[in-house]
């Protein structure tokens, strides 16, 4: 398998009034060709930092201070405004947390698709542009009669399946989905997540798909990545990562949350919450919250370790 | 059997749908949002009941029906097998010290410009429950109970100043200086993060042994339910649809929409696999339901005379109810 | 497409206790208020007995209902009445006047809006830029230098000091307005007259008192726009847009400003008014004829049917503009349309 | 041969287009030139020329003129001009009762036809100076077709034809009110042929705006008013020819002289001793305009300079004087309200009055408020006794001592003023002053009444406007007379 | 130790140098808009101290001066020193606009909240008059009252004031509605709280935090209103000192030059106005309740 995606020792700030916040320090991430990476971690631990600067997409003040995002080999980072251009929505598509605002009120559902197809193939005309967004909208299972309506007359669930119809209608390989069902039903987002599958089979997709519930990357993602205080704690197979997590924080992150399939009678809790990533706490971030906290990980940020097939960096296993 | 806390009879709330002055010129009958349409059930001292539904099923509008923060269409809510109709002001005040809620952004549920020690204190301000310096010891305690220390360095704090975790537990500390003994707890944790959730989950089990409470926990997230509830009501458009033990409903789903909704959560294991297929399309509009049983464009066992005719709720098994013409006693069980 | 009509007749409706309003306002105002006409007329000290003369002549001593009612009554027949200090109608002394004030706020309005929303628009784009801070600047600055000193200030530099566009009148002395004059716009009527020399002159002499409306307006604009679009930009649908490859310059200029543009239009019924009330001020700095210099003249002369007459046009004129802003707002918002 | 057209600009204000209610110069100024009298000056001049009338006779008892019309004159739409024009013209002016008809109403008795040429004009009471009023508009004959019988015309719009044409020199080719008028040659006019083809009279809404046309050469010359700071520069850069004249009009201190505290002369005279109109011009108008000493202005006939004598300027010593005599000090001071209207005689008059107002607390023994009230409100103000002293100024309705004195003191014509000043003897002096026929004993008549002026001071003479006209260099023929009549026929330009 | 005075002064500046850390530009634009209200505010209280002639003196000097010398922005046409006449003429701008800015917001807010609040016939009738009235000129309706009520300071302060109105009832209005929906709202009333306490504890605390911000603003407007008006002529008479009035009397000398007449008065009308509008600005930023979160 091709790497399509890999990131190397990226690290995102944000330069405020009151210090710089330390969003993503010092990730690592690899994506093959025709898997679905999940990245999970606790709100504010700079998932959608990460996803965000693969596109370089980020909102002053922010920006990307070292490191290297290479898609097939070539570095993200150090790209031109043009190409950059192109592998947007080209290359890589990137669907959002809110459905409901993601789509700008003002234009119909028609308009976003001609003007995504003609930024990218100049030269295209509306007819076929047309047609080939009705092909899209009818395998996403929308009517294409709806292509004329605006935002507003689609409920949540359409208006993201219409997000992932603009992403995927110039045939990416690479789909970025930051929390894409967080503001949908229960029995949607079941719907969506079969969706996601589904496609990423036709269309021979790889996903990375960004989520704090851990139960939807359970059911998608081949391999997660766990994510906490702006680096990546933690990868390694889904089954095993579930199975025989190997960091704490990955152990304390599964324990929390429920599963309703399970007879357990109370959830585990873990300690504390998330620090401040301005001034994030000295050696291992994770270690005031730590169960198994040691002297050294308060002093030195441990190294990758592979075991289990797993990359983990933790001082328990050196 | 335990004694009956809080009953709620036919209970209704139709929203009239806000109309331009065209319309009310031209169109004389209104059209409502039936929010909550005929709910009836019971919660019993000393118990947890789960109210379950996607979003706008009427969870929360059944919550504020409950404690009289909107008035009713119809129906009644009955306290310790009184009628709340027949309250004079001052029990009515009297109630509000017995019943409270907990909503679901704790953030919004602070007014901004007052501190902590205000906001905590004030029901007891209101009630004339203590003096200032008592109301601060008081205060003082509870916040410590909920988790909240040091109190006196938190006590002077605005709601900005504090982390998620924090801001609800000063909501719960709020909701429990009046000592209540019932606590509608609306979606407490949804806005929490995993780990807050946890431990906002074992605070309320902890205050409710402590203070003896009663909880209404309402959630759209079946699998939290399983820690916390006694029994559960799944509600659907402002229906309910399946009331019953938690244990029972959720190993024996009679209703197929309580079996999709268990269906469709999330489960945190990769081997795990879904059986029945999603229904298609996402909860109708509430002002303009399906005919017959609300459910039944989405059901994926549905008849004919589910699009004509409304099912009620009957019995299915002890304590267990569900309103499904096909999988109640008016049809076969499998 | 039958919503809109519906909303469009509906707004229209809703325009009538407005309009209503304000004529009860303007009725209130000049006949209950502490001066009422007459004794400010005879200057307060009258005795009873003028004082209740004068009120017969004016017909101010019936019942104030039937007053009222004649007053809407008159209204609606758009007869204002006659002055009470010339042998002359009010509404023909208006409609003298209007076109020139009509004029004057349509070239302002051109050019807050230009300035204004590029401004805006820029400055947004290039936020915590020094860009962006020179441009709030100029819009903090120039919100608060009152219309009738930047007009003389301008004067005093374009007019007598480098002398190169004339600072009073719509026309030169040598220019015969009677040679086109026609609608009493005289650019059109320039224009149409084909009289282009005139046509140069009526624009050299419409530069300055523009130009001063127009860019004391557009520090507000600038501010809108600037807010208006830095929350666009904060918007979902931005990000998607840029995430699918749109370029820059379209996602500011089309997809932002747009969006941008909506809140701004709605402020316009109000801007609209202040650009009548700036156009009173710019109107008396560079002696233009319009409105706003007949209001103050005949208020000098206490000339009250030709005050409310005035009052009343500029209360219609607004009640109009922000129907037309509303209108055209469901036009252009989709989700407008109930 | 192409003659020139000539681009007048000014700041006046045109008011109603009928002889029988337009009451300002300006407009009379425009009837001049358009119509035309029984009697006229000729341009510049003093003395009067036959006019419509070729000759007039007056009767024994001076009660009764009778006028002998210029024969075969024509209106241009073929209505003769006739007796009967006449008499239907002044009978309209006295029906109509507008505001200049007292100029009519208060001597003629009645307007007869004694033949189709000829017209008899019974007066009231002799009237020494009847010529002169027989020459002011409120006398002209107007077109019986044209005119409403019983209707004041504001706008020519109004006249049946819709055009400005009597029997002047002139006719109106354009008229925009407020902007501009154009006045061409009157093809029907009997006299002299002016000497140019158009005059363009351009209307300002402010000075400032005229003297930059003036400065542009977009006119060829300004007339009232610019504003002193504007006359200073433009005599002073030399560039333009500067007409300057005595005006006729002349501003004064108006006392209210029926109530306290006014109605004691002596503070009245105390205020008069403090004015100090030298230093007032100088700050005020920049050093123009002439001081006056008496309500007869200087190059009128019978003038005197009695106040200068009497009091002189800035006499704060006597000012003290007659102050203390009447109980007040520097620990008592007097109060006294002194008003001005702020838009009416320009804006001048703020300075005016608060120069005044320092002149008089100079004295250390008043103290003055200022009050303002627009025209509408002043004029009210002065029928209602509100103001106890205030700020009026006056233009002549004709051009005799009697217009100057009798307006303000004569009991009738001091109530019109609300100086509400009354006394027999005075009254006696006025009527004398009216029939008197001799020259020589008028003159002494009316240099007691100005004698007597000083003691009584009904009111206080500040100063006389001067009159300038800024031309082109290139102009000539621009005449000013004292009378204010301005014609426009002899304006030419030099090629 | 030793004492000195730099120490001292930064002692004193760091707190406000803190502030402008944790805010940035926004706090330094409201320092500056403060220290021109400041400075004005003193020409306002002590004019005796800076002011060398007193305001209505004539004969301080040549005539027509222009700065300099003894006449730091020469003199008038009355031989009036004109700094002094700007010194004193403070007094008269900044009361009157403060003053009708203190008179609407107090009328504006006490109805606004009860019309928000209480709802129904009442609040549907005041807003509409209200809405009416804001949409239409201001200056218009100032012009007609101050004309209405002729020249004096308390009419002008009337005039101006009841433009205003209007603002003040729709914003409070407008944010008494929305906290009304708002859940903290709710929960006071599910602890039992009565409708007085909920005005006044809960919705009036989060509506006067904003209407600080349009107060600052809605001073500096006033002030170009009252400008404006005196500008006009309406409004004052002669006896006192005001920039307005001032301004228009040096518009007659603009062609010949004494610019000092129009400048200076237009220019301290316009750094009065800045004043605020830079406070409100800075105060606007600040108090911002997106920044609270933080
Ligand atoms: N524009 C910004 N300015 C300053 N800090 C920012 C900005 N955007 C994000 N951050 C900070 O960066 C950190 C990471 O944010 P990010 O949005 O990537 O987290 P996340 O993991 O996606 O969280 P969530 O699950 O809530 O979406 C947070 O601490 C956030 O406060
Ligand atoms: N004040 C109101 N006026 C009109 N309709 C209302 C009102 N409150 C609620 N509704 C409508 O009633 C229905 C039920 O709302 P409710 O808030 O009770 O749902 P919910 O189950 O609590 O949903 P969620 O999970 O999103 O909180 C919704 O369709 C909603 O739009
Ligand atoms: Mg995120
Ligand atoms: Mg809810």
């Amino acid at each position: 398998m091709a790497r399509i995606l890999h990131i190397e020792d990226l690290r995102v700030h944000f330069p405020i009034n009151i210090g710089t916040v330390r969003a993503v320090e010092g990730a690592n991430l690899t994506i093959e060709e025709g898997e679905v990476m999940g990245l999970v971690g606790e709100s504010g631990c700079g998932k959608s930092t990460l996803g965000l600067s693969i596109l370089r997409l980020l909102r002053p003040p922010g920006r990307i201070v070292e490191g290297k995002i290479l898609y097939h080999g070539e570095d993200i980072v150090r790209m031109g405004a043009k190409e950059i251009l192109a592998l947007r929505g080209g290359r890589i598509a990137m669907i959002f947390q809110d459905p409901l605002t993601s789509l700008n009120p003002l234009f119909s559902i028609k308009e976003h698709f001609i003007e995504t197809l003609r930024t990218h193939e100049k030269r295209i005309e509306t007819k076929e542009a047309l047609a080939r967004a009705e092909r899209m909208l009818s395998s996403l299972g929308i009517s294409p009669e709806r292509l004329h309506e605006y935002p507003h007359q689609m409920s949540g669930g359409m208006r993201q399946r219409i997000m992932i119809g603009l992403g995927l209608i110039l045939n990416p390989d690479l789909l970025i989905a930051d929390e894409p069902t967080t503001a949908l039903d229960v029995i949607v987002e079941a719907q969506f997540l079969d969706l996601l599958d589904d496609l990423r089979k036709r269309f021979n997709l790889s996903i990375m798909l960004i989520t704090h519930n851990l139960g939807n990357v359970a059911q998608l993602a081949d391999r997660i990545s766990v994510m906490y205080c702006g680096t990546i704690v933690e990868v390694g197979p889904a089954q095993t990562i579930f199975d025989e997590p190997l960091h704490p924080y990955t152990q304390g992150l599964l324990a929390s949350i429920p599963n309703i399939k399970l007879d357990e009678p109370e959830l585990k809790l873990m300690r504390g919450s998330l620090p401040d990533l301005v001034s994030p706490p000295s050696g291992c971030v994770f270690h005031p919250r730590c169960p198994r906290a040691m002297d050294v990980c308060s002093e030195e940020w441990p190294k990758t370790a592979a075991v289990n097939g797993h990359q983990v960096n933790c001082w328990l296993y050196r | 059997m335990r004694e009956e806390l809080v009953t709620v009879r036919n209970l209704k709330k139709h929203f009239p749908l806000e109309k331009g002055f065209f319309d009310r010129l031209l169109v004389r009958e209104h059209r409502f949002v039936k929010a909550v349409d005929n709910v009836s059930f019971s919660i019993m001292k000393g118990e947890v009941l789960g109210l379950v539904g996607e979003s706008g099923s009427g969870k929360t509008t059944t919550g504020r029906l409950i404690l009289g923060l909107l008035p009713a269409t119809g129906g009644e809510v009955l306290y310790r097998g009184r009628s709340v109709i027949s309250y004079s002001k001052k029990d009515m005040e009297e109630l509000r010290e017995r019943m409270q809620i907990i909503f679901q952004d704790p953030y919004a549920s602070l007014s901004p410009r007052m501190s902590i020690g205000k906001a905590i204190g004030h029901p007891l301000a209101i009630h004339h429950l203590a003096d200032a310096k008592t109301s601060k010891e008081i205060c003082l305690s509870i916040m410590e109970k909920v988790g909240l220390s040091p109190a006196p360095f938190l006590y002077r704090k605005y709601p900005h100043q504090l982390s998620g975790g924090q801001r609800q537990r000063v909501v719960i500390a709020r909701a429990l200086v009046t000592n209540p003994d019932f606590v509608i707890a609306d979606e407490p944790i949804a806005m929490a993060d995993v780990s807050v959730r946890a431990m906002i989950l074992e605070l309320m089990m902890k205050l409710k042994r402590e203070f003896d409470l009663t909880y209404l926990f309402i959630t759209h997230d079946l699998a939290t339910c399983k820690y916390i509830c006694d029994r559960i009501a799944i509600m659907y458009l402002g229906k309910i649809v399946e009331i019953g033990p938690l244990k029972e409903v959720f190993s024996r789903p009679v209703h197929p929409y309580t079996e999709t909704l268990l269906d469709a959560v999330p489960v945190p294991d990769p081997r795990f696999r879904r059986t029945h297929p999603m229904p298609k399309g996402e909860i109708p509009s509430a002002f303009n339901p399906p005919p017959g049983c609300n459910f039944h464009p989405r059901c994926y066992i549905a008849e004919t005379r589910c699009r004509n005719l409304e099912p009620g709720l009957e019995k299915v098994g002890e304590d267990h109810y569900v309103s499904c013409m096909v999988r109640g006693s008016w049809g076969s069980r499998d | 497409m039958k919503n809109l009509v519906r909303y469009i007749v509906t707004r229209t409706l809703l325009t009538i206790p407005m309009v209503l309003i304000l004529l009860s306002i303007v009725f209130v105002v000049l006949r209950v208020m502490p001066g009422d006409p007459v004794s400010s007329m005879l200057g307060g000290h009258a005795p009873e007995r003028v004082i209740e003369q004068k009120k017969e002549e004016l017909g101010l001593n019936r019942p104030l209902a039937v007053q009222y009612v004649d007053y809407l009554w008159q209204v609606a027949r758009l007869d204002l009445g006659d002055s009470m200090v010339f042998q002359q109608g009010v509404t023909d002394a208006i409609i003298e006047k209007m076109p020139a004030t009509i004029e004057l706020t349509f070239f302002a309005m051109i050019i807050t809006l230009v300035v204004g929303v590029f401004l805006g628009a820029y400055a947004a784009d290039h936020r915590r830029e020094f860009r962006d801070s020179m441009i709030r600047l100029y819009g903090i600055v120039i919100y608060c230098i009152p219309v009738y000193w930047l007009g003389l200030m301008l004067q005093l530099i374009f007019g007598i000091w480098l002398d190169i566009f004339p600072i009073a009148g719509r026309t030169g002395s040598r220019i015969l307005s009677s040679t086109f004059e026609q609608s009493g716009f005289y650019v059109i009527d320039t224009l149409r007259a084909g009289n282009y020399a005139a046509f140069g002159d009526v624009m050299h002499h419409l530069v300055l008192p523009a130009f001063t409306l127009g860019l004391t307006l557009s520090g507000i604009f600038v501010r809108l726009t600037r807010a208006n679009m830095l929350d666009v930009l904060k918007a979902d649908y931005i990000v998607a847009a840029e995430a699918r490859g749109i370029t820059h310059t379209k996602i500011v200029y089309r997809h932002a400003l747009k969006n941008a543009m909506i809140p701004i239009l709605t402020m316009m019924g109000l801007q609209v008014a202040l650009l009548m009330a700036g156009a009173i001020l710019t109107e008396t700095t560079f002696s233009w004829p319009g409105m706003g210099r007949l209001l103050l003249e005949r208020i000098y002369l206490r000339d009250y049917p030709t005050i409310q007459g005035v009052i009343i046009v500029y209360a219609l004129f607004v009640a109009m503009v922000s129907l037309v802003v509303d209108i055209i707002y469901a036009m252009v918002d989709p989700r407008i349309r109930y | 041969a192409a003659k020139d057209t000539i681009v007048y600009g000014t700041t006046e204000k045109i008011t109603d287009m009928d002889p029988a209610s337009a009451y300002d110069f300006h407009t009379w100024e425009l009837f001049y030139n358009v119509y035309q009298g029984l009697l006229s000056y000729p341009a510049g001049e003093t003395y009067l020329v036959p006019g419509l009338a070729e000759s007039y006779a007056i009767s024994p008892d001076g009660k009764e003129y009778i006028f002998t019309l210029r024969k075969g004159l024509k209106f241009t739409d073929g209505t003769p001009f006739d007796a009967d024009v006449v008499k239907w013209s002044i009978e309209r002016v006295m029906a109509l009762k507008g505001d200049p008809a007292w100029l009519v109403t208060d001597f003629v008795e009645k307007v007869e036809k004694v033949d189709k040429y000829k017209v008899k004009f019974i007066l009231k009471n002799p009237v020494a100076y009847f010529p002169s009023l027989v020459a002011s508009p409120p006398y002209y004959p107007v077109n019986p077709k044209v005119y409403p019988k019983d209707k004041i015309v504001r706008d020519p719009s109004e006249l049946k034809g819709k055009k400005l044409v009597g029997l002047g020199p002139y006719r109106a080719a354009t008229f925009k009110r407020d902007q501009e008028v154009v006045l061409e040659v009157n093809p029907g006019f009997y006299g002299e042929k002016p000497k140019n083809d158009k005059i363009m009279i351009r209307y300002f809404a402010d000075a400032t705006t005229m003297r930059l046309a003036l400065e542009k050469g977009e006119i060829d010359f300004a007339f009232k008013t610019l504003n002193p700071s504007d006359i200073k520069d433009l005599e002073q850069s030399g560039k333009y020819q500067t007409i300057k004249g005595q005006g006729p009009y002349i501003r004064y201190l108006c006392f209210l002289c029926d109530s306290p505290p006014f109605n004691n002369k002596v503070l009245r005279q105390a205020v008069t001793a403090a004015i100090d109109r030298p230093a007032l011009l100088d700050k005020v108008f920049l050093g123009q305009n002439a001081p006056l000493y008496s309500m007869v202005p200087r190059g009128m006939w019978s003038h005197t300079d009695g106040f200068k004598t009497v009091y002189g300027d800035g006499n704060i010593e006597k000012a003290r004087q007659l102050l203390s005599s009447q109980g007040f000090s520097e620990t008592k001071k007097f109060n006294v309200q002194l008003w001005y209207t702020p838009t009416h005689y320009g804006d001048t008059e703020v300075d005016l009055a608060a120069v005044l107002k320092e002149q008089l607390e100079k004295t250390g023994m008043m103290t003055v408020d200022v009050k303002s009230a627009e025209w509408a409100t002043y004029k009210d103000n002065w029928k209602n006794k509100v103001m106890p002293t205030y700020m009026l100024g006056w233009y002549p309705d004709y051009i005799d001592p009697d217009n100057y004195t009798a307006a303000f003191a004569g009991t009738e014509g001091s109530r019109g003023m609300g100086i509400y000043f009354s006394d027999p003897l005075w009254d006696k002096k006025f009527a004398e002053g009216q029939t008197e026929t001799d020259m020589k004993k008028r003159t002494a008549l009316y240099e007691e009444i100005q004698q007597m002026w000083t003691d009584e001071i009904p009111t206080a003479p500040v100063f006389q406007g001067s009159l300038y006209i800024f031309a082109q260099k290139n102009v000539r023929g621009i005449l000013l007379s004292p009378t204010l009549q301005f014609n426009y026929g002899p304006i030419n330009k030099e090629k | 130790m030793n004492y000195s005075p730099a120490r001292a002064l930064a002692r004193i500046f760091a707190p406000a140098a803190r502030m402008g850390k944790k805010y940035g530009v926004e706090w330094w634009i409201l320092c500056a808009g403060a220290c021109i209200i400041a400075a004005i505010l003193f020409m306002a209280l002590f004019p005796g101290t800076l002011a060398p002639f007193n305001p209505h003196q004539q004969d301080t000097g040549p005539q027509l001066a222009s700065p300099g010398g003894a006449h730091l922005m020469g003199t008038d046409n009355l031989k009036r020193d004109v700094w002094s006449r700007i010194v004193y003429g403070s007094r008269t701008i900044l009361g009157v606009s403060v003053l009708a800015a203190l008179l609407s917001s107090l009328v504006g807010i006490t109805l606004g909240l009860l019309s928000g609040y209480s709802g129904g016939i009442l609040d549907r009738i005041l807003s509409l008059i209200m809405d009416s009235v804001y949409v239409f000129p201001g200056l218009i309706l100032a012009i007609a009252f101050a004309a209405m009520f002729g020249p004096g300071i308390i009419n002008i302060t009337l005039a101006v004031a009841v433009i205003y109105i209007p603002t003040y009832f729709r914003l409070v209005r407008g944010q008494t509605l929305a906290i009304k929906q708002e859940l903290y709202v709710e929960a006071a009333r599910a602890i039992g709280a009565s409708g007085t306490t909920i005005l006044w504890k809960y919705i009036f605390p989060n509506v006067i935090a904003t209407t600080v911000v349009v107060f600052t603003l809605n001073v500096a407007d006033a002030i170009m209103i009252e400008a404006a008006l005196t500008y006009l002529g309406l409004g004052l008479p002669p006896s006192i000192v005001d920039w307005g009035m001032d301004l228009a009397m040096g518009k007659k000398y603009l062609p010949s030059g004494q610019w000092w007449l129009i400048t200076f008065p237009g220019m301290m009308i316009s750094l009065l106005a800045l004043g605020f509008t830079m406070l409100g600005e800075g105060l606007a930023e600040i108090l911002n309740p997106r920044l609270l979160e933080r």
